[in-house]
């Protein structure tokens, strides 16, 4: 379905892509706020979400990076109504999930936006085994009657690779990469509308890796679902995703369409964060390898940077949060209004919205 | 699609494990016994702690004795000594007991030498001593004499009757004391033999487990119905209600509890429910902060999160998910080990001697075999205080056979 | 990688033929299969493989840091002039258990007896960087207290120079404040923070092998790239042995003179990274192919094809990799036979490649 | 430190108003041997009640305590029953640390040492007798060796400590707990830093075990009081636990005696606990933190 993606079809392809997908799932000015103890009797309120807004459509592979304490597994909790937010709405076919009472979240909303947890070995009760804890999932997703349950089980793990004698085995006894299987075989088994995968590639090794991202794709073009992929891995990200959301300390920086990485200039990122993830994936893979050759490269790079990356502790900062790490705030002589207005996504090209104040061109 | 039926509960092809059974069996028979002594217990006379002589037949041949006897007179009951109504010691037919600092022994056996050393409180001048004993048919009995300056008694009973004995000490200046009491002579073979008081050790105990075992359940049934949840619920939802409750019992806790069980006992003249109740209340805060800690523990896993996810309500992830799956194994232990450490209460109240002697105890038995060191009586209390110890720890290590994974 | 001059050939870590079993619910795993392996002072040894494919296991059971009982049974090991195994074998012995299994049980003197000897090399002559840093740092010290302890035992300069060099150390590692970073606990730092802290501890070791466990996993590309140039930087400047362990080749390929394949707790096969890089697919060992293939996919970006292939186990009996193997098909009758029977060992193809595959001409 | 001063105060508070609260359950008769309250009429108020015992208990005069304790008042005689119960406690706690808390350690370290395990089992069946068991064994023995040996209040107080020690599994839980506190120390992740960067494992074994083994000491000690009381009543060690079981069981009951022993049980107990927690904050850098 994604497979032939160069430049050209997909540039011309992404307009009436986007056009007769359904809207799906949308949030809008998502905040969430944590206080965290630091000392006794003081408490720093951190942002850990700061007024995010998504679209997720029908059909569409959606992309959150960003490092460890982006906020973007904060994020993927509050779309799947496991975290209410501080402010902001979840709009589920037009309905705010968090107004809703209880039962209808239980009945409606629950079996509609599912959740692969980061970690699958914690995601599993370890006191019975994994058809028991399948058996229960399928009752709460009340798409299968009672006495299909067992069927549906042996189909719902064959569907994913398993073999049924999995059934009978506890948790502990799985393999890292069965137990991704068995996260989305969970996932499944209540025909979602929506799939929230919070990094499912962690502690999985290359192979593994491909393996199950082509199994989500495999069971996307089977079952239909929107799936959103929350990952540091840019590579992966630009793999499989055909849309990305870049966050940083808790706000969407930049949001563009994933085109083929041998980009035509107008494809690349534009919000300098952005640009800085792409080049250090570059590095890793291309840079790296004449390490004793440009030596210089390195050392300098190191040297420029007033790197305190911060993690997202900033609570709300006036002004843009990245401009501790910025080089485009360096190069323009650190203008005061990166300091004081905080800046807003602003389409910059079709379907790419950057949070800058500037752009590349200044 | 290979057709596969997996039982629902994963772990129902299961037969009960050998340990499990060796303490249902023992379960079994203690509750035998006691719904056996208390059905005994019920048919007492109201003066004495006694069997009707049907009775004695049923207890003779289940417990294999070799001669039973119809007593011919049938109201004439087997004397136990363990007096419901009125002081210990004293008989109920004179006021003037009072006046003897001690009391004699209610049964005599056929073939056993019987001794009672009066005292009078008063005893300044010099005493003469005189004993009369009649039996039914209102004969005098040969075998029973007094020493009239020390007014000791001696004899060895040769017929199993019923006597009325008088024992009278005239002082030189005319004024007499009378102790007037009902001699049973007995010549039925006891299982167990009986105490320095003639009485049957074997009743004794089979009444003690009955006060003992079935008045601790009442404490487990509140370290279970209280602690338990009271812990579950204060760790789950970290309730302030709940942890102040915990924080009182917790204060509770450091008051010594076998004090506490003994100053309700006290206060409820030894009433034995409201001292099982003193019990449950000084176990349940060991038991509801294990609880709590256990479920405090569960509840910072993803898999509650995911079973949220799943859209289970979180009573059902409580109870469900973490207290049966995970805590249940604890909670078996826990209720077990306060079951047992109830009978050890009640045991060690009788066994300070703090309890009157109404309340018929494995403590008290063992404190009277403990004074007139008698084996006969301390072995098999000692091998029934083990037997409940042991039932408690063998159920729960039964349950994790059952509960545990498919080796 | 051009290697810099083999200044001392004489290798500073060796390994010959160790054997580790760990006991796990599903019985006794060799986690660890006649490994033999040697680390020149001053090259870079990576080593790839998936999880759970013993490459950590091989030195942390040398080093007497694994916890899983036995542990290591048999082979030898020496670094820098310990005999870390030395004595093993009378301290190993079989004990028949209740239900019949035969258990290898070490008696406890070793343990004392490992720890003895390991003290004058843990923490002098061998330095190791934990995956996890934030969890692996001491909670309950400052990074500022880390850095004054090793620094007490290295030297003996009075308090206000340790901190002197333990900020310069920081600096260097491209930290913009160190002072805050001093006085931070490890759980107030990011993870790529943490990384660059716990090689901050590392570098004041000076030690002559840098053991690095995974040190990308976790972290986004901006973090990962400066942790590996971090690391690249102090092995220039130190010129001390470094062993690279790692499940991405690319992190491998990029800085790693040698690299050793392990795969199912054997090597598979060990060859300078750049030969590796050269060989033709059919001189490689199948896994390393595997590798290669799916490294050239991720740096070209090119999109997954989805596709729902079952996961292939490993196979207990034989060559562990058979299950998974292309080229087994394309073998002739007896040897793959040999396949299915016997795991092959490691035979040398060229004097610096060696594979352990029946299916390759030696 | 904060969590520690509010457990023990709530703690004595809320047991000084449970014993008040005893004070005042109407008694079911007068308190004949106490001549000083000869204007008590039918049964006083509340108030007067607890008025009349404070008032006795705070100027030391109590004469129904001088029938049991011999002395003209209790306070005079607080001191050296105190110190009995005290030590009894004590002596009890130090050996169980001596003993349980090495085999615990060591087992925690190495599974599979097979000294430590065997250990390990030995002291739990021990320990699962109850403290009753032990003391018909001990008495069963003293008869054997004549009955002088029991009078000698060396012996009695060895023997009350052996019971205590054995009784009530209290070797074995500490003993488990220890182990497991051990056993998850051992895998903290950043022990294996410290052992990887060569320093010294001490500090930091000291650092993670105190609190929890402190912890561990803290609860059973409470518990132990409790037993303290039980063994000077089973051996008749004059001892706090001993005046006021004979103060429960005397006719009829004497309050004062009951409020002002159960009192001093309380904060021998709370004490104990404190010193206990104090050692656990001290070592946890974490808790200073």
């Amino acid at each position: 379905m994604l497979g032939d993606r160069d430049v050209t079809s997909l540039a011309g392809g992404t307009e009436e892509r986007e056009a007769n997908t359904t809207l799906v799932l949308e949030a809008r000015g998502l905040v969430r706020q944590f206080n965290r103890r630091v000392r006794f009797g003081v408490s720093e309120s951190i942002l850990a979400v700061d007024h995010v807004d998504l679209v997720v459509r029908g059909g569409d592979v959606l992309g959150i990076v960003g490092a460890s304490g982006s906020g973007k597994s904060t994020l993927a909790r509050m779309l799947t109504c496991l975290l209410p937010p501080s402010a902001g709405q979840v709009i589920l076919n037009g309905r705010d999930v968090y107004t809703l009472d209880k039962e209808t979240v239980r009945r409606e909303v629950r079996p509609a936006i599912r959740m692969i947890f980061q970690d699958p070995d914690a995601a599993l009760n370890p006191a019975y085994p994994i058809g028991e804890g399948l058996r229960r999932a399928l009752m709460l997703g009340g798409r299968v009657s009672s006495e299909h349950i067992d069927e549906s089980i042996s189909k719902l793990l064959a569907e994913v690779g398993l073999p049924s004698s999995y059934a009978f085995k506890y948790p502990d006894e799985l393999s890292g990469g069965e137990k991704r299987r068995l996260g989305i075989c969970r996932a499944l088994s209540s025909d979602p509308v929506v799939i929230v995968a919070d990094e499912p590639l962690s502690g999985l090794d290359v192979v593994l890796q491909e393996r199950v991202l082509a199994l989500f794709l495999h069971e996307q073009t089977v079952r239909q679902f929107a799936l959103v992929l929350v990952s540091h891995d840019l590579d992966r990200v630009h793999q499989v995703c055909n849309r990305v959301a870049v966050m940083f300390a808790g706000r969407v920086v930049e949001s563009a369409p994933v085109v083929a990485p041998q980009l035509a200039p107008e494809f690349r990122y534009r919000h300098p964060y952005a640009i800085e993830l792409a080049a250090a994936k570059d590095r890793l893979h291309y840079g790296l390898q004449g390490r004793s050759a440009d030596h210089r490269h390195t050392s300098e790079f190191a040297a420029t940077r007033e790197f305190g990356t911060p993690t997202g502790t900033t609570s709300r900062m006036k002004g843009c949060a990245y401009r501790g790490a910025c080089p485009r705030y360096v190069r323009l002589g650190r203008p005061s209004h990166c300091a004081e207005a905080v800046p807003e996504l602003t389409e910059q090209a079709p379907h790419r919205s950057v949070a800058c104040h500037f752009s590349e061109a200044d | 699609m290979t057709k596969l039926i997996i039982p629902t509960a994963f772990n129902k092809r299961r037969r009960i494990p050998a340990r499990m059974l060796s303490g249902l069996v023992l379960l079994a028979m203690l509750i035998a016994a006691n719904i056996a002594a208390y059905i005994f217990h019920h048919e007492r006379s109201d003066s004495y702690l006694c069997l009707a002589p049907s009775h004695i037949a049923i207890i003779r041949t289940a417990l294999g004795a070799e001669r039973a006897r119809e007593s011919s007179d049938a109201t004439a009951s087997f004397a136990f000594g363990f007096n419901c109504s009125g002081d210990a010691g004293s008989d109920a037919s004179d006021s003037s007991a009072r006046l003897f600092g001690t009391s004699p022994a209610p049964i005599a056996r056929v073939g056993r030498p019987y001794t009672y050393r009066p005292s009078l409180i008063q005893s300044g001048n010099t005493d003469r001593w005189s004993v009369e004993a009649i039996d039914a048919a209102g004969r005098e009995t040969g075998w029973l004499a007094v020493d009239p300056q020390s007014g000791v008694l001696t004899g060895t009973p040769l017929v199993p009757t019923t006597l009325d004995v008088r024992l009278t000490a005239k002082s030189d200046d005319g004024r007499a004391r009378l102790q007037q009491w009902k001699l049973y002579v007995d010549d039925r073979f006891l299982l167990l033999g009986t105490d320095n008081n003639g009485r049957d050790v074997a009743r004794a105990l089979l009444e003690a487990m009955q006060s003992t075992v079935l008045p601790a359940t009442i404490a487990a049934l509140i370290v279970l119905g209280v602690g338990v949840p009271l812990g579950a619920l204060s760790g789950f939802f970290g309730g302030r209600a709940a942890s102040l409750l915990i924080a009182i019992s917790s204060a509770v806790q450091s008051i010594p509890g076998i004090l506490l069980i003994a100053l309700a006992g006290r206060l409820s003249g030894w009433n034995l429910l409201l001292i099982m109740a003193a019990v449950g209340v000084v176990l349940l805060p060991e038991t509801a902060s294990g609880v709590r800690e256990l479920v405090e523990r569960f509840k910072r896993r993803d898999f509650v999160e995911a079973a949220r996810e799943l859209g289970m309500s979180d009573n059902r992830i409580l109870w469900d998910e973490i207290v049966w799956h995970n805590g249940r194994q604890f909670i078996v232990e826990r209720v077990a080990q306060s079951y047992a450490a109830a009978v050890l209460a009640e045991v060690t109240l009788g066994f300070l001697d703090l309890t009157d002697s109404l309340t018929p105890s494995l403590g008290r038995v063992l404190l009277v075999g403990r004074e007139v060191n008698a084996p006969a009586m301390l072995v098999p209390a000692l091998l029934l205080l083990l037997l409940v110890i042991g039932c408690f720890s063998l159920l729960p290590r039964g349950f994790a056979e059952l509960w545990g994974r498919p080796r | 990688m051009g290697a810099p001059a083999l200044k001392n050939p004489e290798p500073v870590l060796e390994i010959q033929d160790l054997v580790s079993l760990f006991e796990t619910p599903a019985g006794v795993v060799r986690a660890v299969d006649r490994v033999s392996l040697s680390v020149q002072d001053g090259r870079v040894l990576g080593i790839v493989g998936e999880s759970g494919s013993g490459k950590t296991q091989t030195f942390f059971g040398v080093l007497g840091l694994s916890r899983g009982t036995p542990g290591v049974v048999s082979g030898r090991a020496r670094i820098g002039n310990v005999d870390v195994l030395e004595g093993l074998p009378e301290h190993i012995h079989e004990r028949v258990d209740s239900d019949g299994a035969v258990r290898v049980v070490k008696d406890p003197a070793w343990r004392r007896l490992q720890e003895e000897r390991l003290k004058g090399v843990l923490g002098h002559t061998v330095a190791i960087l934990f995956q996890d840093p934030r969890r692996s740092l001491v909670p309950y010290w400052t990074i500022g207290r880390h850095l004054q302890e090793v620094l007490h035992r290295k030297g003996s300069a009075p308090d206000d120079a340790r901190r002197g060099r333990a900020a310069e150390l920081l600096r260097g590692l491209g930290f913009a404040e160190p002072a805050r970073v001093l006085q931070s606990y490890p759980e107030q730092l990011s993870g790529g923070e943490a990384q660059r802290a716990m090689l901050a501890l590392t570098m004041a070791i000076k030690p002559r092998v840098l053991i690095a466990d995974e040190p990308t996993t976790g972290l986004d590309t901006i973090n990962q790239a400066l942790a590996l140039e971090s690391i690249v930087e102090q092995h220039e400047r130190h010129r001390m042995a470094i062993v690279l362990i790692s499940h991405d080749l690319s992190v491998i390929d990029a800085m790693a003179d040698d690299v050793l394949v392990m795969y199912a707790g054997r090597v598979v096969a060990r060859a300078p990274a750049a030969v590796l890089r050269d060989l033709p697919d059919e001189a490689v060992h199948p896994y390393a192919r595997e590798l290669r293939e799916s490294r050239r996919r991720r740096t070209l970006g090119q999109p997954i094809v989805a596709g729902a292939a079952p996961p292939r186990p490993l196979s207990p009996t034989g060559c562990a990799f058979q299950l998974r193997c292309e080229l087994r098909s394309r073998l002739d009758a007896d040897r793959q036979a040999m396949c299915a029977t016997e795991a092959p060992n490691l035979k040398a193809v060229t004097e610096v490649h060696s594979v352990a595959c029946w299916g390759i001409a030696t | 430190m904060t969590s520690l001063l509010r457990n023990g105060f709530l703690t004595l508070l809320l047991s000084l108003a449970l014993v008040v609260a005893l004070v005042a359950i109407p008694a079911d008769n007068l308190d004949p041997c106490a001549d000083s309250v000869a204007a008590a009429a039918t049964t006083p108020t509340w108030s007067v009640r607890v008025d009349s015992v404070a008032r006795r208990v705070v100027r030391g005069h109590l004469p129904c305590a001088s029938q049991l304790t011999g002395s003209d008042s209790l306070f005079a005689d607080l001191p050296h029953l105190l110190r009995t119960s005290g030590a009894l406690v004590l002596t009890t706690m130090l050996l169980v640390i001596l003993i349980a808390v090495p085999a615990g350690i060591a087992a925690g370290r190495d599974r599979h040492n097979a000294w430590a395990r065997s250990a390990g089992r030995l002291i739990q069946t021990l320990s699962s007798l109850p403290v009753i068991v032990w003391a018909t064994a001990i008495f069963a023995l003293a008869f054997r060796s004549g009955q002088s040996v029991m009078t000698n209040p060396w012996v009695t107080f060895t023997a009350a400590v052996v019971t205590l020690l054995l009784g009530d599994r209290l070797l074995g839980d500490v003993h488990d707990r220890v182990a497991r506190s051990t056993h998850e120390l051992l895998a903290e992740p950043h022990i294996r830093t410290v052992r990887a960067a060569g320093f010294s494992m001490r500090r930091h074994l000291v650092q993670g075990l105190v609190p929890p083994v402190a912890d561990a000491i803290a609860s059973r000690t409470l518990l132990l009081v409790g037993g303290a009381i039980v063994a000077e009543r089973l051996y008749g060690i004059r001892g706090l636990g001993s005046l006021v079981f004979d103060a429960l069981k005397s006719n009829p009951m004497e309050r004062e005696v009951i409020v002002v022993s159960t009192v001093a049980l309380v904060t021998l107990g709370i004490m104990m606990r404190a010193v206990a927690e104090g050692a656990a904050v001290l070592a946890d850098g974490r808790r200073r933190m």
